[in-house]
C-alpha cells in the first residue's frame, strides 16, 4: 500500500516536469504549427544561465526568474531570425511536412553545440530550493520530498496562469487565430507575426522553467533534457497537442505509468512502456485524450 | 523498364570499378552510403510519398538487424537468407505498427514513432536472446577465396551493400513510379478525395509503412553487417534523426536524391572533423565544433532548398504555369 | 622497413572514447591525462628520441562511431597502435569489423572490464588492463561473505556488462541477494533512483551492492540521502569516482562510510610515489584538471605504454610490441597494487582489488587500516589474498626498462 | 473620391494578373466587380487589402498612398477584407470568430455590442455562437465571415463572391443586406461576384475586368442595359 | 407519405437519419434517381445536402435508413467501396491533388482498372496496367474537353478547369450514378453555360444527382427536385412544381429569385 502510494507521487511529480515541457510543445505547436524539437535545447541554455546566475547569487528564485527571462528571449529569438525565415522559404512541396522537425533538430544540435562550446560537456548541477529530505510519516519516510511538491504546485499554478491568458484574454484569441489561419488573422488586425513571436517567447519561458525543475533535482548537460523533450511531446501527442490541459493530462498520465513500470516491472521496459502508453491512447482516441468528437466534413 | 534495368547494372559495374581504385577507408565509406542510401529510401517511400512522418525508422533498422542476425546465428544457412529474413520479418513489423500508424496523422504519428525510436531497441536489454547492451555478433564471413588475397574484408562489405542497394532501389523507384506511388501523392496530398475515388486510404498507408519498413530493415541488416554486430547502441534515436535529416538532404521525395542524402551523411562529419582539427586547439571546440558545422548546414539547407538541391535545378527549367 | 605509424621522428597512437554525450563524464579526462604524460615523456627525450603524438577521436559511446573513428584511426591516420579504447559494446565491434586482430593492430590497455576480452584466441593483439567485472564481484562476494553474513543484501546494476559479468559471478560464488533491482544504461536519473531506493527499503536490505556507472550512483545515493535510508553501501569500482560525484551534486557526507573495491591508491595519497609523480605531471601538463581515478587511470595507461614501446626495443613493429607485452608486460611498473597476467597465453592485465572504506570528503583508505590485496581470476578460481608488490615507481616518472 | 487606384499593376510571380488598373470609388458608394474566372477580381482586393504587394502604380485611401502597408495595418484605418471561399477559422467558435473582428480595437464592451449587431443581421449565427466554426453549413460560414469583417467596424469593406454557394433567398438577403450597410454605415464597398446580375442589382456602380484589365466602368444600371455586358456576364 | 414510383430506381434512400450530438441533421428523409435521371438536391444553406451526400459516401454514418441500389438493399457503403458500387462523387471544394499532374489526377480514379498487383510494379512489369489507366484517363479528360490540360499541375489550373478536371476523375471509374456537389459553384455565367451541358450529356450514360443553388443550372438540367429544408425534405416532383410550391418559396427561393 504504501509502495503504491509512493510510487503515485513520484510519478506525479515526474510527470509535473512532463508536463512543463510537454505545455512549451503545445504552445509553440498552437501557434505555429510546429513540433518545436529544439525546445531541449532552448530550456538548456536557459537552465545553463540560470545556473550561472545559481552558483553565483546561491538564490535559486532569482536565478529561475532570469532562466524564464532567457528562455522567453531565446524563444522569442529563434522564431524571429529562424522560423520567419525558414517559413518565407519552405512552405510548399513535399518536404513542407518535414522541414519544420529538421529545422528544430538541426536548431536542437546547434544550441547543443554552443552550450558544449561555452561550458564544456561536464556535469553541473543547481542546489535545489526546498528540501530533497523525503516527508515523513510516522517512521517511515517517503522518496516524495518537498522539492516534489513544490514542483507539482509551480507547474499547476503556471497551467492555470496560461488556462487564463489562452481562454480569457485577447492575446490568447490572437495567437490561436493566428496559429490556425494567419491570413484571416491578419485580415482581423492582428499582427500576426509578432503575436507568434510572443507564443515562442511564452514557450520558452515555461521551458526554462522545467529545465530548471529538472535540473534542481537531477544534473545538467548539453544532453540532460533530451529525454524530457522526448518524453514531454509524447505528453503532448496523448494530450491531442491542441489542449494545454491534455498535455498536462497526459503528462501526469505517461509520469504516473513509467513510475508503476520501473517500480513493478523493471527500468528496461521504461522507454518501451512509454511507447505502449502512447500507442494504448491513440489507438483508443487517435487524437489524443482531448479530442472532440471527429469532425469531417467534405 | 528495360532500359532502367541496363542502367542499373551499368551503375554496379562503374561502382565495382571504383571500389577497385580507392583505398580501403573510402571502400568502407562507400558501404555505407549504401547502406544509407537503402535507409533513406525508405523514409522517402513513406513520408516523401505516403506523406506519414516517421521519426522512428531507426526502429525499423533494429528490427532488420535482429533479424538478419537471429537468423544468422541461430538458423545458420547462408547469409543472405539472414538478409531475406530481415526484409521479411521488418516488413512484417511494419504492417502491424502500420496497422496502428494508419490512423493517424502529422505530428501524432511523428511523437508515436519517436517514441518508439527510443523504446524498442531498450527491449533488447530485456531479453537474453537479444543480447542486451553488447549485443550480437552478426558476422557475414570473409569474402570467398576465388576473389583473391587482396580482396579484404570491407571490400566485400562494399559489394554486398552495393548490391543489395541497387536491387532496392531499383525496386523502389519501379514501386514508386508505378500506381502505388501515385496513390501515395494523392492521399498525401487530399487523403479525402483520394478515398472517394475508391482508394482503400488505411491499406495503402499500410502498405507503405509495411515496404518502407522491409527497406529499413534491409538497410538495419546491411549496418549489422558493416559493424559486425546489433546492438541498441546501434540503432539510436540519433541514427532516426541522422536519417531524417539525410531524407531531408536529398529531397524527401526524390528517389535518385537518396545517394546524395547518403553522401552527404557520411562526408560531413569527416568533413567537419578536418575543420575542426583545423581551427583547433582548445579542447570544447574540438568536440562540438563538428556537432556545429552539421547544425548550421543542415538549418542552411533546409531553409534554402527544402525539397532538395534537385528542386532548385528543376525549378530553373520550367517555372510554375 | 618503417613499420606504420613509427617513423625516425614518431610514434604515432589512437584512441577512441566518448569525449561528448551522456556517457562522457569522467571518462572524457582519460585522453588528456594519456597526452599529458606523453607530453611529458615527449619533452624528456621521448622513447628512443620519437615522440609519441596520441590522436583522440570521439566516438560518442556509440559501436557505429567507434568503428568509423578506429577505422579512421587505423586506415587513414595509420596508427601503430590503439591505446586505451573504452566500452565493452564499441571495442566488440570495433574488433571484429575493423579487423584488429587480422590487421595484426596492437591494441593495449583496453578501458573496459569485460572478461571476454580476455580470450587470447579471439583477441591475440589486445590486452586488458582493469581486473574484470567478474573478479571484482568475486572479491566482493568473499568479502561479504567475511563480513556481512546474516545481512539482508540488496544491489542495484546496470543491465548490461555489469550483469552479464558481475552478477553471473555474484551467482558463481552463491551470494544471494535479497532485493535485486536492475536499471537499464541511460535511464538513471533522479526519478528512477527514487523507485531503486523505494525497493531497497521495502526490502529491508542492510547492505546494498552497487554495480553501475557514476552518473547512477549520484541520483542513488542523492535519494536514499533524503529519504534517510542509509545502509552499508558497497560502491563497484567503476560508478564510485568522488569528484565526479561532487560534480554531480551528491554532497561527499553521503559517502562517509561506504565500501569500495580498489586497484589503485586513492588519487589524495600523496605519500604513494605514483600518485605523487603523476600528480606533478598533472599540475603541469594538464593544467586546471582536478587529480581524480580517471586522470590517474590515463596517466598510468600513458606509464605502462611507454614501457610497452620501450620493450619493443629501438625499432618498433606491430608484431615486436606484441611480443613485447607478452614477454615482459608482466614486470611492467603500475599504479596498481595487483600483479599483472600478461603472458603468451593470456592478456589479462591487473588481477586484484582491496576493500577501501571512503570518507566524508570522498577519499578512501584501505578497509582495516591496509591493503588487503585479494587477487582471482575471471573463472572458477579462487579468491586469495595476495602478497604482490608492485615494482617501484621508476625515477621521475620516466621508464627506463 | 475616397478610394482612387492608378496604373495599379500586379503579378504573381511571371503571370500579370492585373494591368494597369485604374478605378475610383466615392465614399458611400457600392462598387460591383465582375468579369470572368481568372480575370483578377481577387487579386484586385488582395492587393488593395494588403495582402498582395503590387508592381506597380498607386492606390489612395482618403488622400492616403497605402499600397505596401501591411493588412494588419489597413484595418486600423478602416479596411476590411473577406476573402473568397468562407474566411473563417474552423478551430475556433462562432463567437470567437466575430470577436476576432474586433480584437484590435481592444474594448470588451464594444465588442459585445458589435456581435449583437451581427446578430441581429444574422439570427442564425446566434443561434451557434458556443459551436465550433467546423460545424457550421457554408452558407453558415459566409454569413460568420461578412459578421467578422462588420465587427471592425470598417468604412471600406471589400467582399470576395459573398454570395459563394448560398441559397438563393440567402443571397438576396445578404445583397440587401450589403446594401443596406452601405448605406446606414455609409461604407464604400467593392463587391467582387459571379453572380453578375445581383450584384450590379444593388451597386451603385459597376467595373468590368477582363484578363487583368478593366474593359467597362460605368454607372451600374448603365452596364446592366449594355448588351455587350448582358452577353458576355449576365448570361442572357 | 413517400411513395416510391419504381422499384429498380438507380439509387434510392428512405428514413435516413443523421444527427450530431444534439442537431438532428437529417430527419427521416427520402430521395429516389431513375436511371438516367438529373436529380437536383435544393435547400437552404445548412439543410443537411452535403449531409446527405456524406451519408451517402460513408463519410457520416446514418442513425438509420435504408438505402437501394437498382432495387437491391445495401448497407450503407464505406468511401473506398464507392467506386466498386459505381458510385462517383465530386466534393464541394474542389479537392484535386495538387501537386500530380491534370493526368495523374484522374489515373488516380481509375486504379481499379490496374490488374497487376505490387510484386509486377515492384519488378517494373506493370506497363500494361498503366498504359490503359492513362488511356481511359486521357479518354475522360476529353469527354469534359480537356485532354489539353492532361499533363499541367493541377495546381496551376484556373478554377473553371479545376472543376472540369474534378468531373473527369470521377467518370473515369464509369460509375452509374454520378454525385455533383455544387458544380456550377463559383462559375461564371459562360462557364455555367458549358457545366449545363456537360450535364446533360452527361446523363446519357448515367444517373446524376447534384447540389447547386445555382438555379438557372437547376432547373435547366434537372428532371426532378428534393428540397430539404431543416433535415427534412419539403417538397418534392417536377422543376416547375417545386419551384411554384410556396413552402420552397418562402424557405428557399424567396420571391425575387428569377
Ligand atoms: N497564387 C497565385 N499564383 C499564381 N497565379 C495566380 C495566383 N493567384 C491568382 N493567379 C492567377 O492570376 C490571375 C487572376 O486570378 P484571380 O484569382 O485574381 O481571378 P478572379 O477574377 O478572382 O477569378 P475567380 O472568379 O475564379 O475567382 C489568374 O490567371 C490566376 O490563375
Ligand atoms: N460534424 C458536424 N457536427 C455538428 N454539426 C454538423 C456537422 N456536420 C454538419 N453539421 C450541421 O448540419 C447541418 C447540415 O449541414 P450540411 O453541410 O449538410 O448543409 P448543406 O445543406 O450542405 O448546406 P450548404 O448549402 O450551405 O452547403 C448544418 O447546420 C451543420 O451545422
Ligand atoms: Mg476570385
Ligand atoms: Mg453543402
Amino acid at each position: 500500500m504504501q509502495k503504491l502510494l509512493e510510487t503515485f507521487l513520484i510519478g506525479l511529480s515526474t510527470g509535473s516536469i512532463y508536463a512543463l515541457m510537454s505545455i512549451a510543445l503545445v504552445l509553440v505547436w498552437r501557434s505555429t504549427r510546429v513540433v518545436n524539437f529544439a525546445q531541449a535545447g532552448q530550456a538548456m541554455l536557459s537552465t545553463y544561465i540560470g545556473f550561472e546566475i545559481a552558483t553565483r547569487t546561491e538564490i535559486f528564485w532569482l536565478a529561475l526568474i532570469i532562466a524564464i527571462a532567457a528562455g522567453a528571449l531565446v524563444g522569442a529569438g529563434v522564431d524571429y531570425f529562424f522560423m520567419r525565415v525558414l517559413f518565407k522559404h519552405a512552405v510548399s512541396g513535399p518536404a513542407a511536412v518535414v522541414a519544420p522537425v529538421i529545422a528544430t533538430l538541426g536548431l536542437l544540435g546547434l544550441v547543443r553545440s554552443i552550450v558544449g562550446l561555452v561550458w564544456g560537456g561536464e556535469f553541473k548541477s543547481i542546489k535545489a530550493p526546498a528540501s530533497t529530505d523525503g516527508f515523513t510519516i510516522g517512521e517511515t519516510t517517503l522518496p516524495f520530498s518537498p522539492l516534489n511538491l513544490l514542483i507539482i504546485v509551480t507547474v499547476f499554478i503556471i497551467l492555470i496562469a496560461l488556462a487564463i491568458i489562452f481562454q480569457r484574454t485577447n492575446l490568447g484569441l490572437s495567437l490561436r487565430a493566428s496559429a490556425y489561419a494567419p491570413e484571416i488573422a491578419q485580415l482581423a488586425g492582428i499582427r500576426t507575426a509578432r503575436t507568434r513571436t510572443i507564443g515562442w517567447a511564452i514557450a520558452g519561458g515555461v521551458g526554462g522553467v522545467a529545465g530548471m525543475l529538472n535540473t534542481a533535482s537531477n544534473f545538467l548537460s548539453p544532453y540532460s533534457l533530451d529525454l524530457l523533450l522526448v518524453f514531454g511531446f509524447i505528453a503532448a501527442v496523448i494530450g491531442g497537442l491542441e489542449s494545454m490541459v491534455g498535455s498536462v493530462v497526459g503528462a501526469l498520465i505517461l509520469g504516473i505509468a513509467l513510475t508503476f513500470i520501473l517500480n513493478y516491472v523493471g527500468t528496461s521496459l521504461v522507454f518501451i512502456g512509454g511507447f505502449v502508453v502512447l500507442i494504448a491512447v491513440l489507438l483508443l482516441k487517435p487524437d489524443g485524450i482531448m479530442a472532440r468528437g471527429k469532425v469531417r466534413r467534405a | 523498364m528495360r532500359k532502367k534495368l541496363t542502367l542499373f547494372i551499368l551503375l554496379g559495374w562503374i561502382l565495382l570499378l571504383i571500389g577497385d581504385r580507392v583505398d580501403e577507408l573510402r571502400v568502407y565509406q562507400g558501404a555505407q552510403i549504401a547502406m544509407y542510401a537503402i535507409a533513406l529510401s525508405s523514409i522517402v517511400l513513406l513520408t516523401g510519398y505516403s506523406g506519414q512522418v516517421s521519426l522512428g525508422n531507426g526502429a525499423m533498422m533494429a528490427v532488420g538487424g535482429y533479424a538478419a542476425a537471429l537468423t544468422l546465428n541461430n538458423l545458420g544457412g547462408p547469409v543472405w537468407f539472414a538478409f531475406v529474413m530481415a526484409v521479411f520479418v521488418s516488413a512484417l513489423f511494419g504492417a502491424f505498427l502500420g496497422a496502428a500508424a494508419a490512423r493517424l496523422s502529422g505530428p501524432y504519428l511523428a511523437g508515436t514513432t519517436l517514441a518508439l525510436a527510443v523504446g524498442l531497441p531498450e527491449i533488447a536489454n530485456q531479453f537474453d536472446f537479444l543480447g542486451g547492451v553488447p549485443g550480437l555478433l552478426f558476422d557475414v564471413g570473409f569474402p570467398p577465396e576465388r576473389l583473391g588475397e587482396e580482396f579484404t574484408q570491407y571490400k566485400w562489405f562494399f559489394w554486398i551493400a552495393t548490391f543489395l542497394a541497387l536491387l532496392s532501389l531499383f525496386i523502389t523507384s519501379n514501386i514508386l513510379q508505378s500506381r502505388y506511388g501515385r496513390t501515395w501523392r494523392a492521399i498525401r496530398s487530399n487523403s479525402l478525395a483520394a478515398e472517394l475515388s475508391g482508394v482503400h486510404v488505411g491499406r495503402m498507408k499500410i502498405l507503405a509503412f509495411t515496404i518502407s519498413s522491409a527497406i529499413a530493415g534491409l538497410a538495419g541488416a546491411v549496418l549489422a553487417m558493416t559493424i559486425s554486430l546489433v546492438a541498441p547502441g546501434a540503432y539510436t534515436l540519433a541514427l532516426s534523426f541522422a536519417l531524417v535529416t539525410g531524407a531531408v538532404l536529398a529531397g524527401v521525395s526524390s528517389l535518385p536524391g537518396v545517394v546524395f542524402g547518403a553522401l552527404i551523411l557520411v562526408a560531413i562529419p569527416e568533413v567537419a572533423d578536418v575543420l575542426a582539427t583545423r581551427w583547433g586547439g582548445d579542447e570544447n571546440l574540438n568536440n562540438y565544433l563538428p556537432g556545429l558545422i552539421v547544425s548550421v548546414l543542415l538549418i542552411l539547407s533546409v531553409i534554402f532548398t527544402p525539397n532538395g538541391p534537385g528542386e532548385k535545378l528543376k525549378s530553373r527549367h520550367h517555372k510554375k504555369g | 622497413h618503417a613499420e606504420t605509424g613509427v617513423s625516425s621522428s614518431e610514434i604515432k597512437l589512437g584512441i577512441t572514447l566518448p569525449l561528448t554525450g551522456a556517457a562522457s563524464p569522467g571518462y572524457n579526462k582519460i585522453g588528456n591525462a594519456m597526452n599529458a604524460y606523453f607530453k611529458y615523456v615527449n619533452d624528456n627525450g621521448g622513447v628512443n628520441g620519437r615522440k609519441i603524438t596520441l590522436i583522440q577521436k570521439n566516438d560518442e559511446y556509440s559501436p557505429q562511431l567507434s568503428i568509423a573513428k578506429t577505422n579512421e584511426l587505423v586506415l587513414k591516420d595509420k596508427v601503430f597502435a590503439l591505446v586505451g579504447p573504452l566500452g565493452t559494446a564499441n571495442y566488440t565491434s570495433v574488433h571484429k569489423s575493423v579487423g584488429i586482430a587480422k590487421r595484426g593492430v596492437p591494441s593495449l590497455f583496453l578501458n573496459t572490464g569485460f572478461s571476454g576480452f580476455g580470450n587470447k584466441k579471439t583477441y591475440p593483439t589486445s590486452f586488458m588492463i582493469l581486473p574484470s567485472y567478474a573478479m571484482e564481484a568475486k572479491i566482493m562476494a568473499k568479502f561479504l561473505k567475511e563480513n556481512y553474513a546474516g545481512k539482508k543484501l540488496g544491489i542495484v546494476y546496470q543491465n548490461d556488462e555489469f550483469g552479464i559479468d558481475g552478477l553471473g559471478a555474484f551467482k558463481a560464488a552463491g551470494t544471494k541477494f535479497d532485493v535485486s533491482v536492475a536499471y537499464t544504461s541511460g535511464t538513471q536519473s533522479a526519478a528512477t533512483a527514487q523507485t531503486w531506493v523505494s525497493q531497497l527499503a521495502a526490502g529491508g536490505a542492510q547492505v546494498v551492492v552497487f554495480f553501475g556507472v557514476t552518473s547512477a550512483t549520484a541520483p542513488l545515493l542523492a535519494v536514499a540521502a533524503a529519504a534517510k535510508y542509509a545502509p552499508q553501501w558497497i560502491l563497484g569500482s567503476v560508478g564510485a569516482d568522488p569528484l565526479t560525484l561532487r560534480a554531480l551534486g551528491v554532497p561527499l557526507a553521503v559517502l562517509n562510510g561506504a565500501l569500495t573495491p580498489a586497484g589503485n591508491p586513492s588519487p589524495n595519497d600523496t605519500s604513494d610515489e605514483y600518485v605523487k609523480q603523476f600528480q606533478e605531471i598533472n599540475t603541469k601538463y594538464n593544467t586546471g584538471t582536478a587529480f581524480d581515478d580517471y586522470v590517474l587511470q590515463g596517466m598510468n595507461i600513458g606509464l605502462m605504454t611507454v614501457q610497452a614501446l620501450r620493450a619493443a626495443g629501438s625499432n618498433p613493429t606491430r608484431k615486436g610490441l606484441i611480443s613485447a607485452m607478452e614477454n615482459k608486460g608482466s614486470t611492467f611498473a603500475s599504479v596498481a597494487y595487483s600483479p599483472l597476467g600478461y603472458s603468451k597465453t593470456s592478456n589479462v592485465g591487473h588481477t586484484g582489488y582491496y576493500m577501501a572504506v571512503m570518507d566524508a570528503n570522498g577519499d578512501r583508505k584501505p578497509f582495516g587500516g591496509k591493503v588487503t590485496l585479494y587477487t582471482t581470476d575471471s573463472g572458477s578460481g579462487p579468491v586469495v589474498v595476495s602478497t604482490f608488490k608492485r615494482p617501484a615507481m621508476p625515477a621521475k616518472g620516466l621508464p627506463n626498462n | 473620391m475616397s478610394l482612387n487606384v492608378s496604373n495599379l499593376t500586379v503579378h504573381h510571380g511571371a503571370i500579370c494578373a492585373l494591368s494597369q488598373v485604374s478605378i475610383a470609388v466615392p465614399t458611400g458608394k457600392l462598387a460591383a466587380i465582375i468579369g470572368a474566372n481568372g480575370a483578377g477580381k481577387t487579386t484586385l482586393l488582395r492587393t488593395l487589402s494588403g495582402l498582395k504587394t503590387p508592381t506597380n502604380g498607386s492606390i489612395m485611401w482618403k488622400g492616403e498612398k497605402i499600397a505596401g502597408i501591411k493588412p494588419e495595418a489597413l484595418v486600423r484605418r478602416g479596411i476590411s477584407h473577406v476573402s473568397e471561399g468562407k474566411s473563417v477559422i474552423p478551430e475556433l467558435t462562432v463567437r470567437e470568430n466575430l470577436e476576432l473582428g474586433a480584437i484590435w480595437r481592444r474594448n470588451a464592451k464594444e465588442s459585445k455590442e458589435s456581435i449583437d449587431q451581427v446578430v441581429s443581421i444574422f439570427p442564425r449565427l446566434g443561434e451557434r455562437l458556443q459551436q465550433r466554426a467546423d460545424t457550421l453549413s457554408g452558407g453558415e460560414r459566409q454569413m460568420l465571415a461578412i459578421g467578422r469583417a462588420i465587427m471592425a467596424k470598417p468604412q471600406l469593406l471589400l467582399l470576395d463572391e459573398p454570395s459563394l454557394g448560398l441559397a438563393p433567398l440567402v443571397v438576396e438577403q445578404i445583397f440587401q443586406t450589403i446594401r443596406d450597410l452601405t448605406t446606414s454605415m455609409n461604407l464604400t464597398v467593392l463587391l467582387v461576384e459571379q453572380n453578375a446580375m445581383g450584384a450590379l442589382k444593388i451597386a451603385d456602380l459597376g467595373i468590368v475586368l477582363n484578363l487583368g484589365k478593366v474593359v467597362a466602368m460605368n454607372h451600374a444600371q448603365v452596364l446592366i442595359d449594355d448588351p455587350a455586358v448582358r452577353a458576355a456576364y449576365l448570361g442572357y | 407519405m413517400h411513395l416510391m414510383s419504381t422499384n429498380n430506381a438507380a439509387l434510392r434512400v428512405e428514413g435516413v437519419n443523421v444527427s450530431f450530438g444534439g442537431l438532428r441533421a437529417l430527419n427521416d428523409v427520402y430521395l429516389e434517381i431513375g436511371k438516367n435521371e438529373v436529380v437536383g438536391l435544393i435547400g437552404p444553406n445548412g439543410a443537411g445536402k452535403t449531409t446527405l451526400f456524406n451519408a451517402l459516401c460513408g463519410l457520416v454514418k446514418p442513425d438509420s435508413g435504408k438505402l437501394f441500389l437498382d432495387g437491391k438493399k445495401q448497407d450503407f457503403p464505406r468511401t473506398s467501396n464507392l467506386v466498386d458500387l459505381g458510385i462517383s462523387r465530386t466534393l464541394q471544394g474542389v479537392g484535386l491533388f495538387g501537386d500530380l499532374t491534370v493526368l495523374e489526377n484522374v489515373m488516380v480514379g481509375a486504379h481499379h482498372l490496374a490488374s497487376s498487383g505490387l510484386l509486377s510494379a515492384a519488378l517494373g512489369r506493370s506497363g500494361k496496367d498503366e498504359k490503359e489507366m492513362r488511356t481511359k484517363s486521357f479518354s475522360a479528360l476529353e469527354r469534359v474537353y480537356a485532354g489539353g490540360l492532361a499533363n499541367r499541375r493541377a495546381d496551376t489550373l484556373s478554377y473553371p478547369d479545376t472543376k472540369r478536371v474534378a468531373i473527369a476523375r470521377a467518370l473515369v471509374s464509369e460509375p452509374k450514378i454520378l454525385m455533383l456537389d455544387e458544380p456550377a459553384g463559383g462559375l461564371g455565367s459562360q462557364d455555367i453555360e458549358w457545366m449545363n451541358l456537360l450535364i446533360r450529356n452527361l446523363s446519357a450514360s448515367m444517373s446524376v444527382l447534384l447540389i447547386e443553388h445555382h438555379m438557372d443550372v437547376v432547373m435547366s438540367v434537372c428532371s426532378k427536385l428534393y428540397v430539404l429544408n431543416f433535415g427534412e425534405v419539403i417538397a418534392s416532383g417536377n422543376a416547375e412544381t417545386v419551384r411554384r410550391d410556396p413552402a420552397v418559396m418562402a424557405a428557399y427561393l424567396g420571391t425575387g429569385a428569377k
